[in-house]
């Protein structure tokens, strides 16, 4: 098996603001390998674009710094391509940057260039790489929005971006992103922003670019279900810190931290008819907001008081399943039975 | 207005050449001519720079000082002015005669005079202008298109059809000799003759440009029109065929707009133009020790006085009168507010009119006295309003500070004085109305005729009208009626000098000051002598290297 | 705190839940939060210490300058900076200093009452215009764009031309010209605010809708009324000054800063601190304006921040 | 469930006119709302999903005329409020609250919590000030906020905070019918089954009846007794949870059952991936407005508007696949292949 | 877009003819006789009265104001009553020398403002950023009155560099065709006298132009910190695309629409402006044209300038109204 194609080890990135340092990605650890899909999941504000844009090297400086960690890319997964690139320099970054790793946003609606007609977008970062005519580059625009499904593509080339309905608009997102073929696409919640029939589209559209093109895949998004849809592996995300990491499967089915746990049982479900949903009390926090402790520590049903001091580690439970809770520290202290951790306070 | 096209490089081509021609003989003169006058430049064009713009180059029918100088310079009337003074004489007219106890005059006209346009100047050119003027139906008189010849109409009583109006009929004896037969004897009628606003403009020309010759003067004059460009530059250039001989020495002339005092300056000083206009007082020292510039005082035309209501209590009391017109600072007033350029007045008309009386003695600065006159009188914490103008004139030029001069004075006698000011046409509305206690206010003459003065602002019939003093003494009143019709000088200089003693002792007024203005120039320029009638002909004046 | 529910009682062991608010003391108005804000601004702490300044110069001018600022003849004239002059002497003998400070209280009462009466009539306009809407909006606003389309400073000459010049009429016309300015600004706020949710909110309330507008509307459209409230002062100072230099605001004797600018235009050459501390002035005052303006802009339209 | 519908809705229209032109006059208008009909039982919770801009809002504002509705009555209690005056409608009002999406629009950031929940009290003349002060505390408490932070302002509140206090606003009052637009969108995950409980325990506690809107079909499910399904301006389907979930008729309403990813990875379920976009309101296609999207479309679908009626009890839908000259195998093969 | 033009055209009209009625109201809201009070002290009552028949002040209100808009319909502007002349022929000259100005100043002011503002947006918080905010800051409080008669005095008096007055060497006067120097130099193939006058306008120009300068940056900073904060940029940026032509081509692209507003209501500043900077610099503009006229009290000369240059500025705008949809593909008419 080679090397995963993109490896972030212990990312940190801060913003510095006025009202001080915040640890909004702090020690974020996965890796992805070539043709995988991988999901990001966590509510609000718990670091997911951040670490997203952090592997773009897009971080808006000032007030935000990769204070720490790597960012480890491998063209092709081959060792000897391997590359930092949280020290490459801003030259050889762009060069990656649109044309081998590339990312789509959230809002489709914002997300184009009003004032460019789609064609010249699609390939404006083509031209930028690699020299091609214009008559080409008009080619490849037309190939791209018929690739992701546009009707009348060769019009659409030539149409202003508000002309086009919100999937449209990602979809000519995507059209961006994959016009350089890269190997691996950021998607940071590519289909929030859309209704569910269009996310249907969409999320379809992505899964067919994986399967046919082989694009590893890096899905952001809050939607466990999104998750259970497409991806293979799951990275669960709470205040700016990786909670728990695994297979789709394992995660969704037999989670281990607390949070995970309550995560899923508070979703409504449309196949089960419960009476009552679980809910984890209490606000998500902001990041830097706790100083000490699990982050989870004050809305957790499980916690104990090494919970209140020290850090949780990331501890690995089985092969590819990875959790950041004492519960299943067993070294010392811990022993808890993590399936019992929420039954003490669901509603019978 | 352009003349040709190829003109401008042409001229130049010529100052160009005659400029290297002269250099070595402009080294020559410094050589050897130290003592005697500089040797004349090689360009002979002369800027001179102003605040304002003319308004119309028809001279008759606009009454500003700033058209005038220009219009000095293409047109000449029958008569002329002295260099510096209102004395008159001859002018397109060689000579003249008065018949009848002036109610005909017959001049002789200059032979061999040509208009700019290269038409003859001649008895029927006189008639047409005048009949221009004063006749509303003439054919150029353009009255539809705006034209008013306010000037001619208060200098001759009105106009065809008025019944003061004096100009019965113009006749044309022969070529050059044309009749003046008038209604009403008029005293000041030669020295109207002398007044640039009664210049001759070419019929033809008049013919041609129809109401536009107002942008389009023809005259007979030094020199002749070449473009306007409004609020910037007026360029006038040689009229070749003058009729005097070697005249004018300057090539061109331009006026040169630049409202602003200091910016004035700095061309002068750095030699973009030859002679300023409107010099501010303060400079004037720093001036008279500089290097390559002189300085040029007017004779003063002019009077700002302090008039009192003399039909409201108590300025009725001639007695009150006589003691603030000794209350009144007059030098610190100069010092403040002209920099020294003003001379004190103690008579209405300025000093150098026909009969001004010098030997009156002015009522001298003295606050004690004043105060223990109005004691004497019995006024005792006197207050009124001191009404002061809102607008600058040449004769005041910051009435404000001016009433705040006095009211500093008045307060010394222990006399409380409030400024009062409004609106000009309400001030002026309110003044004629005699709404007022004291008045601030001023006068400027046109033809160097003293009646101007007198008739306008202290004889009765002008109540309600200029008279803001509501003065009435029958007996000035008589001396200045017999003054304005008679046609001999000595016998009207006695008659106002007798008026003057009697106002001077009724004392209507506080006569304040004549103003000065001081011009300043590049030494280079030669032979310019300000008149006081606020313009001069450039003939004489020429540069030098 | 918001884990104690009446159906689910879960006891939450742990520290104090933390809330965005935690920080901050409560309560904090939006207002004092705003104030809070402004203090952290550099500039606008300058530009209050200018204005704190000259308000301070203009209310104990007296007490600042033993002459009066019109006395002739209370020195020698044109005298350069000296120790009795600290400004130097104009062309009258006075006092420049004396002046300046003198004219600190008309620039700053100018600002006051142009801006107020443009305020009042701009914002009773805006109000009516915005609230009524249909034919009345209609009216106001195509008044609004006729008063705008004449360059300001225009339209302050064309009516001081008509009403003559002096500080008063000058004054009447900086705020004539703003009443647009503001009734623009207030139409806008009212209009957009009408389409709040809260608006929405306290009409399903079944609140009046004079009530809405005095309790809802118009709180929430201060703060950028407030902004351009500042703002304006600066430019109506700044208005009042080119009137004075035209010769069409204030007239001599008064201390005002553009009228003695025009005055002593002339000295420049020889006298150049009689144009330089007036200008100075000027530019220091609206400058204090223009720097509480932005920092209060900053404060109250965290939108607008940068 | 009484008999007596507590608010019946019949043919609520609202179209937005379009301006544009030389002079600004109107050359279209958009059908937010087009020909809604639906009834709401005392106590019940009447859900209506839908997707962005189908016309779920402009309905809710409509019923409670915050917006003037363009056609059609809405009888609350026996009187139809779209025919009452000012006055009678602020009277109204008490009976009928609101609840918005977002939490930090719907609050004036100016006035204090005390505020926002006094004034309603206020203008309705309930109690004394010492009175309402007690409710506001009492309301808060109710709704799980300390009383104390009655002195705050809404900024010093995180969003579920606010949409709590949002909530104690509508309930304040007492009314009888609370409109719920979107309350759990912005909202997250965690927090929103916080409200979600809040909501519905409320709703045990006070009786209330709530019309629920949301674009989450889950979410509505969760909390509603019967939920009607929008489609660009017009009520496409109307049931039970149970029957909506079990027998979906309308075959949007299927498409959109099918597109709701599940956080289930067993349950990968057949989807029926609708083609193309929501046409736009102001455009609407004719005949049934579905047609365009449909899998099941006919012929007489692009022409003839299908009735909103009831086809099974209790179980309305706009389709002609229901029509009774459809045959009722082609409705079974349909769902087979679905199912 | 043409539908749009034509209906901006239309909403012009009241605006234009509420202009129109405020100009013509000026002389009529003067308080006293308007004839006495332009006449002067010295005149006689058949003056005045000749005077009250040529300005038509005896007719009832409403048909002096539709001879007046008929007039002007006409593109008769009336007669200056101090000349004599018809405003409509002398006016040009004089719009010419202001359009000459304001053009030059706006051009400096958009060169330095719009750069100014990019590079401070893109740079945001640098030493540049602050510096350039901070003499933005001092230039939107600058009197620029008092601008022009310090760079007068420095640059022209002291220290002799440049022209203090006027548009031209007054020995050397520019042959007039269009009346704009800078065209008119070039069309009679001077260049000296071209490079005269461009150095005549430096110093007008610079003061003019300073405070839209400082606007224009301000807006320009604040409008491109938005669009560089925006998602499309963002998107930009994501494919590897070199900083500045991001910040040229997209970044400032974006940003135009309201500088392009400011620049439009600036030139209101300039218009107005140039009564105070051509007053300094001798400057034969429009606005010397009616400042003097005030002085002079003549009236119609003062109601067609201010209508002038009112029309002038709205139409400015209208232009500017219309560019956007140019730039911005989404305003569709
Ligand atoms: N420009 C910034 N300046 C300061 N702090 C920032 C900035 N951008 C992000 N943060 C902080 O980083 C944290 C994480 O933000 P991020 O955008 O990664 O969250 P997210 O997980 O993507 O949330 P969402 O689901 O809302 O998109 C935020 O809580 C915020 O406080
Ligand atoms: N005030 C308005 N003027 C014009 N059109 C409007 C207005 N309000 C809403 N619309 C239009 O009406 C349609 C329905 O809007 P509505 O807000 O009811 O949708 P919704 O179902 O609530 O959508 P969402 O899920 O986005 O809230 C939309 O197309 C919208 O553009
Ligand atoms: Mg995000
Ligand atoms: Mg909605
Ligand atoms: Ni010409």
């Amino acid at each position: 098996m080679s090397k995963p194609v993109l490896e972030v080890n212990g990312l940190q990135t801060h913003f510095f603001t006025d009202r001080g340092e915040i640890p909004a990605v702090d020690d974020v650890s996965f890796h992805i390998q070539q043709g995988e899909v991988l999901g990001v999941v966590g509510e609000s504000g718990c670091g997911k674009s951040v670490t997203s844009l952090s592997i773009m090297g897009l971080v808006p400086d000032p007030p935000g710094k990769i204070v720490g960690g790597e960012i480890l890319y491998r063209s092709e997964g081959k060792e000897t391509n391997e590359e930092n690139l949280v020290e490459l320099s801003k030259k050889r970054m762009r060069q990656i940057r649109g044309n081998r790793i590339s990312m789509i946003f959230q809002e489709p609606m914002t997300s184009l260039d009003p004032l460019f007609k789609i064609g010249f977008q699609i390939t404006e970062g083509l031209r930028n790489h690699s020299n091609i005519s214009k008559k080409e580059a008009h080619r490849k625009a037309v190939e791209m929005l018929t690739l992701v499904g546009i009707p009348r593509p060769e019009e659409v080339v030539n149409e202003y971006p508000h002309q086009l309905s919100g999937g449209m608009r990602q979809r000519v997102m995507i059209a961006i992103a994959m016009s350089s073929d890269p190997e691996v696409l950021i998607a940071d919640e590519p289909t929030t922003a859309l209704d569910v029939t269009i996310q249907a589209q969409i999320l379809e559209l992505m899964q067919n670019l994986n399967k046919e093109k082989g694009t590893a895949i890096l899905l952001i998004t809050h939607d466990l279900g999104v998750v259970a849809e497409v991806c293979q592996r799951v990275v669960v995300m709470y205040a700016g810190k990786v909670v728990e990491q695994g297979s789709v499967r394992t995660i969704l089915k037999n989670p281990k931290h607390p949070y995970t746990q309550g995560l899923i049982k508070s979703l409504p479900k449309l196949s089960e008819r419960d009476t009552r949903l679980y809910s984890i009390p209490g606000n998500v926090p902001k990041p830097g907001s706790i100083k000490n402790g699990c982050r989870f520590a004050a809305r957790c049903p499980a916690v104990f008081d090494r919970c209140l001091v020290e850090n949780p580690e990331l501890l690995q439970l089985e092969d590819e399943h990875l959790c950041r809770c004492f519960l299943y520290d067993n070294k010392e202290g811990g022993g808890k039975n993590g399936e019992t951790a929420l039954t003490g306070s669901q509603r019978p | 207005a352009d003349n040709s096209e190829g003109d401008p490089a042409d001229t130049e081509a010529n100052n160009n050449a005659a400029g290297e021609g002269n250099e070595e003989s402009a080294d020559d003169a410094e050589g050897d001519g130290d003592e005697e006058a500089a040797a004349p430049a090689g360009d002979q064009t002369l800027i001179f720079a102003r605040g304002g713009d003319s308004v119309s180059l028809d001279y008759a029918s606009v009454t500003d000082g700033e058209s005038s100088r220009v219009t000095e310079q293409m047109f000449e009337s029958l008569l002329s002015f002295e260099e510096d003074s209102f004395e008159i004489g001859p002018g397109l007219a060689e000579d003249w005669e008065m018949h009848d106890d002036g109610l005909r005059y017959v001049f002789t006209l200059r032979e061999g005079v040509t208009f700019h346009d290269g038409t003859e100047f001649n008895a029927e050119a006189v008639k047409t202008n005048f009949e221009r003027w004063a006749d509303p139906d003439h054919e150029f008189h353009f009255g539809d298109e705006g034209y008013a010849y306010a000037v001619y109409g208060t200098q001759f009583g009105g106009f065809v059809g008025d019944e003061g109006h004096v100009i019965d009929e113009i006749n044309v004896l022969g070529d050059y000799e044309v009749e003046f037969v008038l209604n009403n004897q008029l005293g000041s009628f030669l020295q109207n003759m002398g007044m640039s606003y009664f210049s001759m403009t070419s019929p033809a020309a008049l013919e041609e440009y129809g109401p536009e010759i107002n942008e389009n003067p023809v005259g007979t004059g030094p020199f002749q029109f070449v473009s306007w460009s409004r609020d910037d530059s007026i360029v006038l250039e040689k009229y070749e065929d003058y009729w005097q001989e070697d005249l004018p020495k300057l090539d061109q002339v331009i006026f040169q707009v630049i409202p602003d005092n200091s910016a004035r300056l700095t061309a002068l000083r750095s030699g973009e133009i030859d002679i300023m206009d409107g010099l501010n007082p303060d400079d004037l020292e720093a001036l008279e020790g500089e290097e390559g510039i002189t300085t040029f005082e007017r004779t003063t035309n002019n009077i700002g006085y302090l008039g009192f209501n003399g039909d409201k209590e108590p300025f009725d009391d001639p007695e009150l009168r006589r003691a603030l017109n000794h209350a009144i600072d007059k030098e610190t007033l100069i010092e403040l507010l002209y920099a020294g350029n003003a001379e004190p007045a103690k008579n209405l008309i300025p000093p150098d009119y026909l009969g001004y009386n010098d030997e009156i003695e002015p009522y001298e600065y003295d606050p004690e006295l004043a105060q223990q006159m109005l004691e004497d009188a019995g006024y005792e914490g006197l207050e009124f309003d001191l009404w002061t103008m809102p607008v600058a004139r040449p004769y005041m030029p910051d009435p404000e500070r001016a009433a705040e001069v006095m009211q500093a004075n008045f307060e010394d006698i222990g006399v409380t004085a409030n400024i009062v000011s409004m609106e000009w046409a309400t001030y002026l509305e309110q003044t004629e109305a005699g709404e007022h206690d004291v008045y601030m206010l001023g006068w400027s003459g046109t033809n160097g005729d003293p009646d101007y003065f007198f008739g306008n602002l202290l004889h009765s019939d002008a109540i309600p009208g200029g008279n803001r003093d509501f003065y009435r003494n029958d007996e000035v009143d008589e001396l200045l009626d017999q003054a304005k019709v008679s046609i001999d000088e000595d016998e009207r200089t006695e008659l106002y000098m007798e008026a003057q003693e009697i106002i001077h002792e009724d004392a209507p007024m506080i006569p304040l000051v004549h103003s000065i203005p001081v011009l300043a120039g590049s030494d280079r320029v030669q032979n310019y002598v300000p008149h006081p009638s606020t313009s001069e002909p450039l003939t004489e004046v020429e540069l030098s290297e | 705190m918001e884990t104690v529910k009446p159906t689910n009682k879960t006891p939450i062991p742990g520290p104090e839940e933390q809330e965005p608010q935690t920080s901050m003391p409560a309560p904090a108005s939006p207002w004092k939060e705003a104030f809070r804000e402004l203090k952290k601004n550099k500039l606008a702490i300058v530009g209050m210490f200018i204005i704190s300044f000259f308000i301070l110069i203009a209310i104990f001018a007296p007490f600042l300058t033993s002459y009066a600022p019109s006395t002739l003849n209370a020195g020698p004239r044109l005298t350069s900076p000296n120790l009795n002059n600290w400004f130097g002497t104009d062309d009258l003998g006075r006092d420049i200093f004396t002046r300046i400070v003198y004219g600190a209280r008309i620039s700053l009462l100018v600002g006051f009452f142009a801006v107020t009466g443009a305020l009042i009539f701009g914002s009773m306009l805006g109000i009516i215009a915005g609230y009524y809407g249909r034919w009345v909006d209609m009216l106001i606003s195509r008044f609004f764009d006729i008063m705008l389309a004449f360059p300001s400073i225009l339209l302050a000459i064309a009516i001081v031309a008509i009403l003559g010049p002096s500080l008063q009429n000058a004054l009447i016309a900086i705020a004539i010209i703003n009443i647009p300015i503001f009734g623009r600004l207030v139409r806008s706020k009212v209009i957009s605010i009408r389409e709040e949710e809260y608006i929405l909110a306290a009409k399903a309330q079944g609140m009046k809708s004079g009530r809405i507008l005095i309790h809802h509307v118009l709180p929430n459209s201060t703060a950028p009324i407030i902004v351009q409230a500042t703002l304006g002062f600066g430019t109506a100072i700044l208005e009042a000054a080119a009137l004075g230099f035209l010769g069409l605001g204030a007239q001599p004797p008064t201390p005002e800063w553009g009228a003695m600018l025009s005055d002593a235009r002339q000295y420049i050459q020889s006298a150049p601190w009689t144009v330089l501390f007036p200008g100075i002035s000027i530019m220091l005052v609206v400058l204090g304006f223009n720097m509480i303006g932005d920092g209060l802009r900053d404060a109250l339209d965290p939108k607008m921040k940068n | 469930m009484a008999k007596q519908p507590l608010l019946e809705v019949k043919g609520l229209k609202k179209f937005f006119p379009i301006k544009g032109g030389i002079l600004a006059k109107q050359v279209g208008e958009v059908k937010a709302v087009n020909d809604v009909s639906f009834d709401v039982y005392e106590g019940e919770v009447l859900g209506i999903v839908g997707e962005s801009g189908c016309g779920k809002s402009t309905t809710g504002k409509a019923l409670l005329r915050l917006i003037e509705p363009t056609a059609g009555e809405v009888i609350f209690d026996g009187k139809d409020v779209t025919k009452m005056s000012t006055e009678e409608m602020r009277v109204m009002r008490r009976h009928m609250q609101i609840i918005f999406q977002d939490p930090y629009a719907s609050l004036n950031p100016r006035h204090k919590i005390e505020k926002i929940l006094g004034e309603p009290l206020l203008v309705h003349g309930v109690g004394t000030k010492e009175e309402r002060r007690k409710k506001v505390e009492e309301i808060l408490e109710i709704v799980g906020l300390p009383g104390e932070h009655a002195s705050r302002y809404p900024h010093q509140f995180s969003g579920g905070q606010r949409q709590r206090i949002g909530i104690a606003r509508a309930l304040i009052v007492r009314p009888r019918l609370i409109v719920c637009d979107e309350p759990v969108s912005a909202l997250d995950v965690s927090i929103q089954a916080q409200i979600l409980n809040l909501m519905e325990d409320l709703q045990e506690q006070f009786g209330l009846t709530y019309i629920f809107i949301a674009h989450d079909l889950s979410v509505v499910k969760h909390i509603s007794h019967r939920i009607g399904v929008m489609y660009l301006g017009k009520m496409v389907e109307l049931t039970t949870n149970e029957n909506l979930y079990k027998e979906p008729l309308h075959p949007y309403t299927q498409s959109l059952m099918s597109a709701v990813p599940e956080p289930d990875p067993d349950k990968k379920k057949e989807r029926t991936i609708l083609k193309g976009d929501v046409p736009s309101p102001s455009n609407p296609p004719s005949g049934c407005p579905f047609h365009t999207r449909c899998p099941a479309v006919m012929d007489m679908c692009k022409t003839v508007v299908p009735e909103f009626r009831e086809i099974k009890v209790n179980h309305f839908a706009a389709c002609h696949l229901y029509d009774e000259e459809s045959t009722q195998e082609q409705t079974a093969d349909y769902h087979l292949q679905q199912n | 877009m043409f539908a749009y033009t034509i209906r901006r055209l239309l909403m012009l009209i009241p605006v234009l003819i509420g202009m129109s009625l405020i100009t013509f109201s000026i002389i009529h809201l003067i308080p006293g006789n308007p004839a006495l009070t332009i006449l002067g002290q010295q005149a006689t009552p058949a003056a005045v009265a000749q005077l009250e028949e040529q300005l038509g002040l005896n007719e009832p209100y409403f048909v002096q104001y539709t001879d007046y808009m008929l007039g002007l319909l006409q593109g008769d502007l009336g007669q200056s009553l101090r000349t004599n002349t018809a405003i409509s022929g002398d006016i040009w000259p004089f719009l010419a020398a202001t359009i000459e100005l304001t053009i030059f100043a706006m051009v400096f002011a958009v060169i330095v403002g719009v750069n100014a503002g990019i590079i401070s947006a893109w740079k945001q918080n640098s030493l540049f950023d602050y510096t350039a905010m901070i003499i933005a800051l001092i230039g939107v409080s600058m009197p620029i009155f008092w601008l022009g008669l310090m760079q007068q005095w420095v640059f022209a008096q002291e220290l002799g560099w440049l022209p203090a007055f006027g548009r031209a060497n007054p020995r050397d006067p520019v042959e007039t065709v269009t009346h704009f120097y800078l065209i008119d130099t070039l069309l009679s193939g001077r260049l000296d006298q071209f490079s005269i006058a461009f150095q005549h306008l430096i110093l007008p120009g610079i003061a003019l132009g300073t405070i839209p300068m400082a606007i224009i940056a301000r807006m320009t900073r604040s409008s491109m910190l938005e669009v560089l904060r925006s998602d499309y940029i963002r998107t930009v940026q994501a494919k590897g695309i070199h900083q500045l032509s991001i910040v040229y081509r997209h970044g400032f692209k974006n940003a135009v629409i309201p500088v392009l507003t400011v620049v439009g209501l600036q030139t209101g500043t300039l218009l107005g402006g140039a009564i105070l900077t051509e007053t300094i610099f001798s400057w034969p503009g429009i606005g010397r044209y009616v400042f003097d006229a005030i002085g002079n009290r003549d009236y119609p000369v003062i109601q067609s300038g201010i209508l002038i240059i009112a029309t002038m500025f709205v139409f400015i705008n209208l232009i500017v109204d219309l560019l956007y949809s140019f730039i911005d593909p989404r305003i569709k008419y």
